[in-house]
């Protein structure tokens, strides 16, 4: 067994070998000019409009959650299931049926639950008018070129 | 590679002495890097050039043919290109983990070929966990591919990292519920064992064993498509939206690594399918040579494994890409709830009609399946002659151009 | 226990919904076609404003048409709409011929309307196939790109040019149909025809694609002519309104065709779909009318006498022609001199852009990418 | 610490260069990056008929993956600044098609007062493709020059790298 | 597997729960604070299937494991979930501030 | 040295390093991060003590679901470049000094005692036992996990929705 | 209608604002005077009989000799398929005129063109920014006497001719 | 229930057709032209002979003209030419075209009256620098052509001319001396 762990190991640090082996021969080989227009964010050619650290959907974090319950779930059937066939040849399939079934029909409700509540859609409706002020402000100030230094 | 370490060290755990577990740690090393360095680069490098020549084929182009025979180095020539390209990291980036993100993925992604079979007596190791440790170590390219993201500090790249991680770990609840039909009919989470129940003829996969595990085929494959960011799944890189999703500030090699775990990736997705429905590396015994037998299931597992590689890119160059409130409507509508039942029905089936041999119904039902997933392909072959038929298009069958 | 260097996070009611991410999508962008550039003020994935920033390609083509001349000003409106140039050319040249009068030879019209009527189609071709593959499918796109190339051929036989055909001009067309042009064109079609229902089995039909179009950014009819969409656009509102039937010129009124509109046959009368739908039901109606041209053109001359220093009288003409992507006027004042006085171009694009924010209020970023695309909006008809 | 332009001059250091330099103008990303008209013969150059990517050379979003960007089209000089800026973010090796007439000098455009007449104003041009537009197969033998050009280049053998 | 032992596991675990609580204690961001719950609770955990592994039941320690990262997933869920509440409805995520809300 | 010790010391490493800069870092982007790296050392260990499916378990349920919910509560929740979001409620020489004492005390009981521990056999193949574990001396725990994770399903999507609407 | 009826009934309501109805080569038009636009145009649309509900093209043209800048409006009507042409003369050195925006959505971008490219204001307009030009640049391109400025950001427009 | 099931079918059979539609395309001949080497033909001489490529000047037929530089729109022709009062002939003693800046129009190509100034299907020039993309058709100055009365006497001019006319031939000629008003109907 620790002859097969070990094997993790050893790919994970084979995995982490190769991109520094890759990286490392590139450096040897490669160019590197860094200069501040190169090093800037890349924005479809624009100069960025503030950092990209910023808050974003919940959405997201909903799945995630949801996706945890599942997981969660998901590890606790793998062991039973690995051996819910050899309950079966015993004769006592209906015992551990009836209990993945139990297991994964409590989770279902969820499931059922969270789908009625419509949690899993996307929420669309925004406000028809929001204002757009300030998106022009900046497409007025990016648009005069300001800080462009000259060519 | 137990077997082997065996032969050549002899019996006994590791851990041990410090001599003979250096020298199995050698093995290990020289096996792993065989396979690191020799398959899975090989498989990921020629699969990116397999791809642009299907998809190029598929429209009408001719693809890569320039360098080396038909263009088969394409791979290599893009492998040295970018390892000579500049490094570019951002001065707005988060430097550390933008530079540590590639390892992550990149070690992600090599660690789950470790529970990879090639055939019967070659495996580098034949974890207990096999299967449950594939989705495992995938969450660390989740990981990995949000760092990415957010290391970037360019909104495309975060929005994408965001759409991907999202991605995978919705559609790894879809993915492992499709799994469970397999491993209740198997009775071990073990690669080698998945395929050891299993036989060579179609009617001995566990994807014509009954009308269940015949459905989760699809719900598997599906989500495995999504988890490895393929099309109709491609969000997070839709290069439509989102410019190169969380790669967009990675440049030269850095960015070819992610490229690399995603080729790979796509292997490890053909390989698990194989494994889990198509009967792996199973072929019937005709000859009692070991190494050529040996030889004959590793190629078996690789074509097997391969074809599900060539229908991703297949797929990739028609479909479309979803939307991601659909992307969560298909995960959590569909998919979760049809895995759901078929993890329910499996095991009533199992419960109720057994395994083939145990019961008359359980052996018929397996060929009614094969030969309802013959009609299927019959039919689909129709329709290709008839668009065929239709565009009246010169025909060319070879291969290569 | 210590309190020291506390700063607070004083901002009160920052609740999740109220920190917008600017974006900005171009000008250089994959799906921005050409250079557009759109300020998205998006709440995680859904738009809540867009504000489109254009004149990233302005090449002052209305004012150099003050510097060059009638005949020399043709070349240009090539690369107004550089996807359908033959409609520019032929506005150009229907607005200078009213100017002056001029009548133009029979086998003239048609030849316009069949040089027309291909560029519609490959216009429409990289329009249906750039919305795919904005959608993410690839195939299409290069597919409608290989029979695209097809029509090249033929105009290339036809005028020398693959993209800036300069075909027409004043008074008529430069070239006759070479030998043997007629019958390209027809076995063309004919095998074009069938390959547009294909393009439908692969992609126009296919649940992913109909649920990423359907029911998204529909403009109402009503919207739609307030907002001046014209063309397929408008069209697909369910306006059924088409210049070559309504206010016909050419010879159109002697061909016989069918206008498509939108039926909200997926979702939303005027959504996505219905204005993809229109351009690809087009595409046939145009082979239906190339057939009847090539079956009803007749013998003549190909060009009316024109004087090579062209000097229409003073006077103002508005013209307007449906080029592919709808209604574009062509406003030329005179002032009887050998240079024009002002030439304006109003184009589909310009109005469709315009319409843009109002489209894509409360749609998610992928679909901003859709819109764009169905509204077939390209950067050189929105800057001139 | 590059081994760039450090080996000495000699028949195997040269090969190498050679090698490296195959490989390297056999793999020409370039930007999606369309302006005008000769983008769409630029798309035609990667469609079907004309089909580069046989040449490797495939079309990428951002500007960090690309070694190659083709102005295919006009430059006006609002766009000349994003330009620049798209340019500058290229990591190196980087090099430029001018596509076009507009491109190569402004061409018909020269007339005009929003254009920037011709794209070597602000970027280094290696190659100058005729045509207004060029047809894919012109830009496909700009395309082959380019790739002479490269072949013509050192990399790790000393001098510079051989660029105008 | 000679010279380490249950000592070198419990010691690791100790420095981890340390850590831990040192997180728990400093921090003002609630989130940080459960992350080093997170600490704290893989520590029990090494505990728990290190003196398992050292004992003849082996599988109840993991077991036991188990149910916690259970917990601790649940645990995660249900607080990352009222942070969120907490910062939506009032723009923080201090825990100081948020005692004296009264929610 | 041993073999085992090559690997232990490593794999710990990683955990610590991991859990300290969880605890020490001033961004909490990172600290999530490092969090990543301590669960994968614990994993190590895991594996060392033969649980080979807790290792599992720890990489599918902490690195696949909690580390990217943390992250994603964290990009929900702060804007990062504020320094502010991590300062601190306790000073950090008294909390230093109480954690410290605490590991201090631990480590010196440990090694007084001295569970130095036997050399231990090749670990064995679990998956098996404790699904069989969950299907008799477990049963009921095993069930009552799906209530509470019905609970929290429930629990938290109510809870995070309330804002939305 | 016919030209000559669109007018009369604009007279009726427009009275002296309105000026002859012009018909040579072109469409029907007449002058309207620059504080009656808005009401011209809203009439226009909103009358049943008139139901001009598409505003086809706006332009400027600027008559540098007659000192005038004129704003041209091309109306169509969708309904009952006619056209009519409005013109407003603005003086050259301070052109204003209140928009139309508010009849017909499409003016807002017209008049933004039109201002762009002419320099006449709109008065009331949303959103009166630089259209096409960068917003830093200077004057007005479509004016007969625009200069090209030398060079912008430092990228001049000349070229030296290659031949 | 029903729609949820009608969904699955739609997706299935519409996703079915489209794999059928692109895997029908593995067995269809790329349409791909392998330019340049992979070929049987040069691309050049399966274009049209319409065809503007880049522009060509047979000196031997041009006539001094100065038609096409006048009827260029953005003066890409450059023409020097000396009248010598002795012989009466025209002496030409520069005739560039800068194809970096020609838009390919065609428009200096109708007025030639010999057919002189010709676009030809070659597309190849791409030129490291700008200066190269500058086509000089005279090196030293050449007595341009007259026109003759009869046949043209030399043989090789006179073939010249015949591809000349032959250009010509091809524009459209404008509707005979009719007033312009009027051609359409009468010649129709
Ligand atoms: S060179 Fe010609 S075709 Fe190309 S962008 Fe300029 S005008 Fe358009
Ligand atoms: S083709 Fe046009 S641009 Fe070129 S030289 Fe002739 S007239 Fe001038
Ligand atoms: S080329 Fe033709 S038009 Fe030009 S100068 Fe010579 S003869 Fe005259």
């Amino acid at each position: 067994m620790y002859f097969d762990f070990a094997n993790v190991l050893v790919f994970l640090l084979l995995g982490i070998l190769l991109c520094a082996v890759m990286l490392g021969l590139g450096a040897l080989l490669r160019p590197s000019k860094p200069e501040a227009e190169k090093l800037g964010t890349y924005e479809c050619g624009e100069r960025p409009l503030g950092a990209a650290w910023i808050n974003f959907n919940i959405r997201f974090y909903i799945v995630a959650m949801v996706f945890l319950i599942f997981d969660v779930e998901i590890a606790f059937i793998y062991p039973v299931a690995a051996v819910f066939e050899r309950w079966v040849a015993h004769g006592q399939g209906v015992f551990a049926l009836v209990e993945i079934l139990l297991f994964i029909g409590i989770l279902f409700v969820g499931l059922v639950y969270v789908w009625a509540c419509r949690d899993l859609e996307w929420l669309k409706g925004v406000p028809a008018k929001a204002s757009d002020r300030d998106l022009r402000e900046v497409a007025r100030e990016s648009s005069a070129a300001k800080g462009w230094e000259a060519i | 590679m137990k077997v082997l370490a065996q032969a050549l060290l002899g019996e006994g755990g590791l851990l041990g002495s410090l001599p003979r577990d250096l020298a199995a740690a050698l093995l290990m090393f020289a096996v792993g890097g065989i396979v690191v360095f020799g398959f899975v680069l090989l498989v990921a490098g020629v699969t990116s050039w397999v791809e642009r020549r299907v998809w190029a084929r598929i429209q009408s182009r001719v693809g890569p043919n320039r360098v080396g025979p038909q263009g088969v180095l394409q791979w290599l020539a893009d492998g040295v290109k970018n390892l000579l390209k500049e490094d570019v990291v951002p001065a707005a980036a988060d430097r550390f983990l933008f530079l540590l993100a590639p390892y992550v993925v990149v070690a992600g992604f090599t660690a789950s070929f470790v529970a990879i079979p090639f055939a019967a007596s070659f495996i580098v190791a034949d974890l207990d966990i096999g299967i449950l440790y594939i989705t495992a170590v995938t969450s660390l390219v989740v990981a990995g591919i949000l760092m990415a993201g957010w290391a970037s500090n360019n909104k495309w790249s975060l929005l994408g990292g965001m759409r991907s991680a999202a991605q995978i770990v919705s559609y790894e609840v879809p993915a492992a519920l499709s799994i469970f039909p397999v491993v209740l009919m198997a009775g071990t989470l073990s690669m080698q064992g998945i395929i050891a129940g299993q036989g060579a003829a179609p009617w001995n996969w566990y994807l014509f064993n009954n009308p269940f595990s015949f459905l989760a085929f699809f719900t598997f494959f599906i989500a495995a498509l999504a988890e490895g960011n393929r099309t109709p799944f491609d969000l997070p890189e839709a290069e439509t939206e989102l410019v190169a999703g969380y790669c967009t500030e990675y440049s030269g090699m850095r960015a070819l690594l992610f490229y690399l775990a995603e080729w790979g990736n796509l292997y490890v997705i053909g390989a698990l399918v194989t494994t889990l429905f198509l009967g792996g590396w199973q072929v019937p015994r005709i000859t009692e040579n070991a190494l050529l037998l040996s030889l004959l299931q590793f190629l078996v597992f690789f074509a097997k494994s391969y074809f599900f590689v060539f229908v991703a890119m297949w797929i990739r160059a028609t479909l479309p890409r979803i939307r991601v409130d659909q992307l969560m409507v298909v995960c959590w509508k569909y998919l979760v709830p049809i895995a759901f039942f078929n993890v329910a029905g499996t095991a009533l089936w199992l419960a109720l009609v057994g395994l083939p041999g145990q019961s008359a119904l359980a052996s018929g039902a397996r060929w009614v399946m094969t030969g309802i997933g013959f009609l299927l392909l019959v039919v689909f072959a129709r329709r290709v002659v008839y668009h065929i038929r239709r565009a009246r298009p010169e025909l060319y069958f070879s291969p290569v151009i | 226990m210590g309190l020291e260097g506390i700063e607070v996070e004083v901002e009160r009611g920052g609740g999740l919904n109220t920190e917008p991410m600017i974006l900005n999508m171009g000008p250089q962008h994959p799906s921005t076609h050409g250079v557009l550039r759109f300020l998205v003020k998006a709440d995680g994935e859904v738009i809540r404003a867009v504000v489109p920033d254009v004149g990233y390609l302005h090449r002052s083509i209305e004012k150099i048409a003050e510097k060059v001349g009638y005949h020399g000003f043709m070349p240009y409106t090539d690369r107004v709409d550089y996807l359908a140039a033959m409609f520019c050319n032929q506005g150009w040249a229907m607005a200078c011929e009213k100017a002056a009068g001029i009548e133009v030879p029979k086998r003239a019209e048609y030849l316009r309307v069949i040089a027309a009527e291909f560029n519609r189609i490959a216009s429409h071709l990289i329009s249906v196939g750039s919305m795919a593959m904005d959608i993410g499918a690839n195939t299409p796109f290069t597919h409608a790109l290989r029979e695209r190339e097809k029509i090249n051929d033929l105009l290339e036989a036809l005028c020398g040019a693959r993209l800036t055909y300069n075909y027409m001009c004043i008074g008529g067309v430069t070239w006759d149909m070479p030998p043997g042009f007629a019958e390209r064109a027809l076995d063309f079609i004919e095998r074009f025809e069938p390959l547009i229902d294909e393009f439908n089995d692969l992609i126009s039909y296919n649940k992913i694609y109909v649920e990423r179009l359907a029911g998204v950014a529909a403009a109402s009819a009503e919207d739609a002519i307030n907002y001046n969409l014209v063309g397929p656009n408008l069209r697909g509102s369910g306006v059924r309104f088409d210049l070559r039937r309504d206010l016909p010129y050419s010879v159109y009124p002697e061909l016989e065709f069918d206008i498509p509109v939108g039926r909200g046959e997926v979702g939303t009368v005027g959504d996505c779909f219905d204005r993809y739908i229109v351009r690809v039901l087009e595409m046939k109606e145009s082979c239906r009318i190339l057939r009847q041209c090539f079956a009803q053109i007749p013998d003549g001359p190909v060009l009316a006498k024109v004087p090579r220093k062209f000097k229409p009288p003073a006077g103002e003409v508005y013209v307007r022609v449906e080029s592919a992507r709808g209604d574009m006027g062509w406003y030329l004042v005179s002032d009887g001199s050998e240079m024009p006085y002002r030439v304006k171009i109003r184009t589909g694009s310009f109005t469709a852009m315009a319409m843009i924010d109002k489209l894509s209020r409360g749609i998610m970023i992928a679909d901003l990418v859709a819109v764009i695309a169905s509204l077939d909006v390209i950067a050189p008809e929105v800057d001139r | 610490m590059s081994l760039m332009h450090t080996l000495p001059d000699s028949v195997i250091t040269t090969r190498i260069d050679d090698l490296i330099n195959w490989m390297r103008k056999s793999s020409l990303w370039y930007m999606v990056f369309g302006l005008a008209c000769c983008a769409i013969e630029l798309m035609q150059t990667g469609g079907p008929r004309a089909d580069i990517d046989r040449f490797g050379t495939v079309p990428r979003a951002t500007p960090r993956q690309s070694d190659l960007i083709i102005i295919a089209g006009t430059l006006t000089l609002k766009m000349a600044l994003r330009t620049k800026l798209l340019y500058d973010q290229m990591p190196e090796p980087k090099y430029v098609i001018s596509m076009g007439s507009c491109a190569n000098c402004g061409g018909l455009f020269q007339l005009a007062y929003s254009v920037c007449d011709g794209v070597d104003k602000i970027i280094p041009v290696d190659i100058y493709v005729p045509g207004c537009p060029p047809r894919p197969e012109a830009l496909t033998e700009g395309l082959l020059k380019l790739q002479e050009k490269m072949m013509r280049e050192k990399w790790l053998v000393k001098g510079d790298r051989g660029r105008a | 597997m000679e010279g380490i032992g249950l000592n070198h596991f419990l010691s690791v675990s100790a420095i981890i729960f340390a850590l831990g609580w040192y997180c728990v204690l400093t921090r003002r961001n609630a989130i940080g604070i459960l992350l080093g719950i997170e600490l704290i609770l893989n520590a029990a955990n090494l505990n728990f299937v290190a003196f398992a592994r050292f004992s003849d039941r082996p599988i109840d320690g993991q077991i036991f494991t188990i149910f916690i990262i259970m917990l601790a997933a649940a645990e995660a869920a249900v607080g990352l979930a009222v942070i969120l509440g907490i910062y939506q409805n009032f723009g923080l995520t201090d825990v100081e501030q948020t005692e004296s809300l009264r929610l | 040295m041993q073999a085992g010790a090559l690997v232990f010391y490593p794999v710990a490493a990683l955990a610590i390093a991991g859990a300290a800069l969880v605890a020490l870092s001033t961004n909490i982007v990172h600290s999530a991060f490092a969090l990543l790296g301590m669960l994968v050392g614990v994993c190590g260990l895991y594996l060392l003590l033969g649980a080979d499916f807790v290792a599992a378990v720890q990489l599918l349920i902490y690195v696949g679901g909690v580390v990217v919910l943390a992250l994603f509560a964290v990009m929900l929740t702060h804007r990062v470049g504020d320094p502010v979001v991590s300062n601190r409620s306790v000073g950090r020489l008294p909390a230093l000094s109480i954690c410290g004492a605490g590991a201090a005390c631990c480590l010196v009981v440990f090694w007084r005692v001295g569970w130095q521990g036997e050399r231990l056999a090749e670990p064995v193949a679990t998956t098996a036992a404790i699904g069989d574990s969950f299907l008799k001396e477990y049963v009921l725990p095993f069930e009552l996990a799906s209530v509470v994770l019905l609970a929290v399903l429930v629990g938290a999507v109510v809870v995070s929705r309330k804002e939305l609407k | 209608m016919d030209a000559a009826a669109i007018h009369a009934r604009l007279k009726g309501r427009l009275g002296e604002k309105l000026g002859e109805l012009e018909q040579e080569r072109g469409d029907p038009c007449a002058r309207v005077c620059a504080d009656a636009i808005v009401d011209a145009c809203r009439f226009a649309k909103e009358d049943e009989e008139l139901g001009f509900d598409c505003l086809t093209n706006q332009s400027g043209v600027d008559y540098k000799d007659k000192g005038v800048i004129q704003v041209v409006y091309h109306l169509f009507s969708y309904r009952h398929r006619h056209g009519f042409v409005f013109k407003v003369d603005l003086p050259r050195d301070n052109p204003r005129v209140a928009t139309v925006e508010g009849v017909w959505k499409t003016a807002n971008w017209l008049e933004r063109e039109i201002y762009d490219l002419l320099g006449v204001v709109f008065e009331g307009h949303s959103d009166l920014r630089r259209i096409l030009m960068p917003e830093d640049w200077e004057g007005y391109p479509l004016r007969k006497d625009f200069v090209e400025p030398e060079q912008y950001h430092g990228i001049s427009t000349k070229r030296e001719s290659l031949i | 229930m029903r729609g949820y099931l009608s969904n699955i079918r739609e997706a299935v059979t519409t996703v079915a057709d489209g794999l059928a539609v692109t895997f029908s395309h593995l067995v269809r001949k790329p349409c791909t032209v392998q330019y340049p080497d992979r070929i049987p033909r040069p691309v050049q001489q399966t274009l049209p002979p319409r065809y503007r490529g880049i522009l060509d000047v047979d000196m031997e037929i041009c006539t001094g003209c100065l038609a096409c530089e006048r009827a260029c729109p953005i003066n890409c022709i450059a023409i020097e030419i000396a009248k010598d009062k002795e012989t009466k002939t025209t002496l030409i003693s520069r005739f560039d075209i800068d194809i970096a800046k020609c838009m390919y129009c065609g428009l200096c190509t109708q007025p030639c009256p010999t057919g002189a100034i010709h676009h030809t299907t070659e597309f190849e020039g791409a030129c490291e620098s700008i200066g190269g993309l500058v086509r000089r058709f005279v090196s030293e100055p050449v007595v341009a052509y007259k026109p003759k009365k009869g046949p043209e006497p030399d043989a090789r001019v006179a073939e010249v001319l015949e591809r000349g006319k032959k250009y010509l031939d091809d524009f459209a000629k404008p509707a005979s001396a009719q007033p312009a008003a009027s051609t359409g109907e009468a010649a129709g």
